[in-house]
């Protein structure tokens, strides 16, 4: 399967946005000013990157608790994702979601989602949607692998599976659901064989190479779009930081997270891949670099500066019509 | 105008609703039926209760869903479908399966347009059948609307006649927000002149069923009959009782029973729930803090016992409030004035 | 395998009184003398008692709305469970349960159940307290094929099996749940395969073949009970009459059930089998059927004969103590 | 005697209780944590907030049990336990998650006893957290126990200090009918003096905080604290307010309730929760019904609005019941008397 060059390109922009994001929120949830809890994507942003470069804005997403690189990776404006989190007027949820909350209809993100398991039935639904208006769009729905075992994720399977609707399960299997390995919380031990039970294909990737979970979504993506029906796609990288920022990680044997970034950071193997075999060349990633840190500042400064909903926000929106 | 049974008048509002506008669609179990059946009949079901019968046929099974038993997954659809364009009526077969898909009412289609800081719409109706006296048993009989209604982003209607259910359910499918349409299943039958093509009746307007200056009665669903038979009754006693019928419990149209109630400076209200925090608490709460004024005597709640609905014939019937019960918590309430109305 | 003489003629007392008791349920439920709703178990006698027949009355049964046999198979009085169907004072729930709500702790039947798919994890609790008190007991859920796909049985299954659990997952595939057949709503196909994806052995058996489910419940109840965790087995036996008692059943071919009777009748094969290869005489069966008709009736007239429970206990039993 | 914060009261308990009886244990998300980490370690949580730090490691695993991400199968198997012999504690990280495991509670816990005619137990505790306050956002900041109070069958706990927390959790493991516990994020580490050793506090009896005569405030949970600091502030002025703590909403002390209206004449609730169907509702219908001779003025509720709660921080400190806005409730009750009473 070959890659356009600029498809490439945008595809780092976006990996290295989240990147760059997520690291910068780590230090500011450090420094204290961001409200709430936050749940950092590091270590895993060619999975949602490398899925939804074959999105459109009319395709959907369900997203997580972990949705921050999701929204990134799907098109959400990153100046009004930081104004969310700061929870400050104007931000994608109006300042009242934060962090957990996030979405964007117009840009097809059905929300990040503070209840393990909830999202892919609400996603079935956006591909319910596709289906009975005969777009050719399809939906996706993100599930950890803890949330893997939440029984409203196999009612969703089993839905789209009947139904042959265009969806697409994309674990993410970053080894913890907050602080249990899978090897104790995991009955059977892999995810993509439970999934494939229900009658679709389910294939398990290494979810720190971009170039194999955009191929393994490729085929998802089209067979959602030819009416085929569901996929179930298991993509496997281990996240660097806690479950929240703030979490002491005890659990994790001293190292395994410096050996993961020497070993699969999913930045460094995507710039060594595209460099060798793609003709791009390091001064291009580092513009692309400096641009998105560039960006950032000035968004992390506006969020910050931003007014807070007025005090009318508490009731408001509630109801369309009461 | 014809006379129609409430099973008729939704099944007639869900077919007028369809073709008015492609983007609604039904799901739920058995909404058809025979899928998968060695018959191969078109429709098996038309709804357990036969309140979708023709549907399928009508508007194919692309858009009247049979599904699996998935509860969570069948209500968790509709709230995707429904943030993404489409008018989902998802069927709960009974209120009582609440428990097995509570979260994406609760957590998701409720708190979405708030959440989302008012950018997403979730304009959906979930079908659902209430109430005591068929001998279903602790798990299929129970009248758990209020929870619903204490849920913020959810508005809840409980029709009593046909020509309330056919308005009410075209103004929640029709309704931008989330809608709980709560059906009592002994009430099916019930028939009364409805009107032939689609009408909407708006959210959160009481119907005064009865006019009356003695006691306000305020009453839900089936209990609405039950008031109705009592008031008729206590009528040739010289006993004048006002019925009010919220018709939606969320809104509630609590200005309508404070009028009522400074009429007549005296309330009872009868809901088939059980005691604790349900309806009548709510209502007799809220008279007491916005109309204390005019309250001659303490209010009276005529409920369900706090227990569960027994399987048993003639304990079931025990537990449901009867015309009598209410009979006598209007005298109740009434206290002197009912003898010195009656003389 | 061998089967004792002594064990095969309980199994065929128990499979008859099962028939008998549901053909009669039927005749009086058209007579319009039961109360509520009934689910009768015929065609499906030989999944219960072959499961039963390894159990004892400290083995835990989880069982259905469509329960009688299950009752039957674990040992409940026949002439309580009537008591109870009529809701009569002194039936297995004094009356206030009903069919669809018959249990029995004392003989480990831990309640038929009306919500489709609560049983299962309620099984797995009685197996956890197995397991927690060391006792080498076990308990066993029954799950119909339409309530595979509930989401809470999958979340059973996996507890289950990370837990080592000693639990038995007993699928019925009756070919129907409600008026929707399998091949519509069950993706994938495969219940057993779906089980097994959890990490447990997983078969599918005839459940017309008392001796094809004896031998592979026999296989399931040592594994729990030499503590090496949980099985799922799929006992595929249509159901004879309709959903519930009154059902038109037109999803059904003309016949199907005909055909049924005469090639798959489990009290038929059982009867031959046991003739032929075990020394049992038809006489002796037939005295069984005799004895178990004449307690019937009895047991019947008894049941409508009996007094309700008192206006009081409306209100009793809510709490021990409040 | 010594000072324990609600967090160590409650660890103490467990702690008591399990080494009591052999048949209690615990499960729930991480109420150890660490199994299946690449550190090996012993406990890597001990609950997501701290509360069964140690249990395992004094315990074993096989008594303090973490699972999956399961709720269905956490409560369903605690009920299962229950009824078999076990007395498990259950832990339900927020009581924001009752609805995807609801059903368990709704239609199996609460209604073992009954359906089976009186012939079974439950005996468990589901422990879970409640309560706005820490920008825990819409679906981890909820007051649901209005809906569990309402459900017959489930007993409901909501302590809102050391003593009481430990004397209460102690009752609900030894008590014979199910109990969900409700801990309020925010008051964890609120201390106070707690006996050593086991005792028990008894359901159904409310905890008189402070004495008065002119007003009565009834609050739950963390709005005790509210309610007593509002008590104190209006003291100096003169006004004496009791405050009442029910400590358990079901059972629910209301005589306790009435015995200080019938001294007050007057009643404010105070209640995190959303307005529409719950506590406060409930208590002010309670006492217009069986007081009504005795209230001198309209009731006043104080709730939380009927939105979800926001992320906004801001947002959610005007959300959430202040003493200001008690101190407002309760002047407002008072009407002239306040002035009286200050002059
Ligand atoms: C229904 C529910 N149960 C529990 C939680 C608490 N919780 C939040 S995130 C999390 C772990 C999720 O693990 P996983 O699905 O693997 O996602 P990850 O955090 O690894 O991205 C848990 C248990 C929750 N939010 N919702
Ligand atoms: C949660 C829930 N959803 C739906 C129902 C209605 N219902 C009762 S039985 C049944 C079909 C069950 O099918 P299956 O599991 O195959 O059992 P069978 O009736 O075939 O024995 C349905 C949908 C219910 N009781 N509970
Ligand atoms: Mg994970
Ligand atoms: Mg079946």
């Amino acid at each position: 399967m070959t890659i356009e060059r600029e498809t490439l390109l945008e595809a780092y922009r976006r990996m290295r946005a989240i990147r760059e994001f997520e690291e910068r929120m780590r230090r500011e949830v450090q420094a204290g000013t961001v409200p709430g809890f936050v749940h950092l994507y590091c270590g895993q942003e060619a999975i949602a990157v490398g899925a939804c470069m074959h999105l459109g804005d009319a395709d959907y997403v369900g997203s997580t608790h972990r949705g921050h690189g999701h929204c990134i990776a799907k098109g959400c404006d990153i100046g009004d994702m930081l104004l969310e989190i700061y929870c400050k007027q104007g931000g994608l949820c109006n300042g009242k979601g934060g962090s957990m909350h996030i979405a964007d209809l117009r840009k097809g993100m059905l929300g990040a989602n503070a209840i393990v398991g909830a999202n892919p039935p609400i996603a079935v639904g956006a591909a319910l949607t596709a289906k009975t208006l005969g777009t050719k769009n399809l939906a996706l729905a993100f599930i950890g692998d803890g949330a893997s075992n939440q029984g409203t994720v196999f009612e969703a399977l089993n839905l789209a599976s009947i139904l042959k609707l265009p969806m697409i399960f994309l674990y993410e299997n970053n080894g913890y659901a907050e602080f249990t390995g899978i090897s104790y919380h995991l009955g059977g031990g892999d995810i993509a064989k439970r999934a494939g039970a229900f009658g679709m294909p389910a294939t398990q990737v290494d979810g720190t190479d971009f170039f194999a979970v955009y191929e393994a979504l490729g085929a998802a993506v089209a067979r959602a779009r030819a009416g085929e029906g569901p996929s179930a796609v298991e993509a496997v990288a281990m996240r660097w930081y806690g479950h929240y920022e703030g979490d002491m990680q005890t659990y994790r044997a001293d190292g395994e997270v410096d050996r993961l970034r020497a070993s699969s950071d999913p930045l460094l193997r995507f710039t060594e891949r595209v460099t060798r075999e793609h003709g791009i060349t390091r001064e291009e990633l580092e513009r692309i670099d400096a641009e998105v840190r560039a960006q950032l500042d000035v968004d992390v400064d506006a969020a910050k500066a931003a007014p807070q909903p007025p005090r009318e926000a508490l009731f408001t929106d509630v109801y369309v019509s009461y | 105008m014809a006379l129609k049974s409430i099973r008729e008048a939704i099944n007639d509002c869900l077919r007028e609703e369809m073709a008015r506008d492609p983007r609604v669609v039904i799901l739920g179990e058995d909404v058809c039926g025979g899928l998968g059946g060695s018959s191969g009949i078109e429709e098996a079901a038309g709804g357990t209760f036969g309140v979708t019968a023709g549907l399928a046929k009508q508007f194919g099974r692309a858009r009247v869903i049979d599904t699996p038993i998935t509860e969570s997954a069948i209500i968790g659809a509709a709230a995707g479908a429904a943030l993404t364009g489409l008018r989902p009526v998802a069927e709960l077969m009974f209120i009582d399966f609440l428990g097995v898909c509570f979260d994406q009412i609760l957590n998701q289609i409720a708190k979405f347009r708030y959440m989302f800081g008012g950018r997403a719409k979730t304009p959906l109706v979930i079908r659902t059948m209430i109430g005591a006296g068929v001998g279903a048993g602790p798990q299929h009989s129970q009248s758990l609307y209020a929870m619903l209604a204490s849920i913020p982003g959810i508005k809840v209607a409980l029709p009593s006649n046909a020509y309330d259910a056919k308005g009410l359910l075209a103004q929640a499918i029709r309704d931008d927000d989330p809608v709980v349409f709560c059906e009592h299943k002994a009430l099916y039958n019930e028939q009364c002149e409805v009107p032939d093509g689609p009408y909407t009746l708006p959210f959160g307007e009481a119907n005064v069923t009865r006019r009356g200056n003695h006691v306000t009665v305020v009453a839900f669903s089936r209990m609405v009959l039950l008031a109705n038979q009592a008031a008729d009754k206590l009528a040739r006693e010289g006993i004048s009782v006002e019925v009010i019928d919220p018709r939606t419990i969320s809104p509630l149209d609590t200005d309508s029973i404070i009028e009522s109630v400074e009429k007549t400076g005296r309330l009872v209200v009868v809901d088939e729930a059980t005691p604790m925090c349900g309806m009548a608490s709510e209502i007799v709460s809220a008279i007491a803090s916005e109309a204390f004024e005019c309250l001659q005597a303490p209010p009276v709640k005529v409920t369900a016992p706090h227990t569960p609905v027994p399987a048993t014939p003639h304990l079931e019937a025990e537990y449901v409030p009867s015309r009598e019960k209410i009979e006598r918590a209007i005298r109740k309430v009434l206290g002197k004035t009912a003898e010195r109305a009656a003389s």
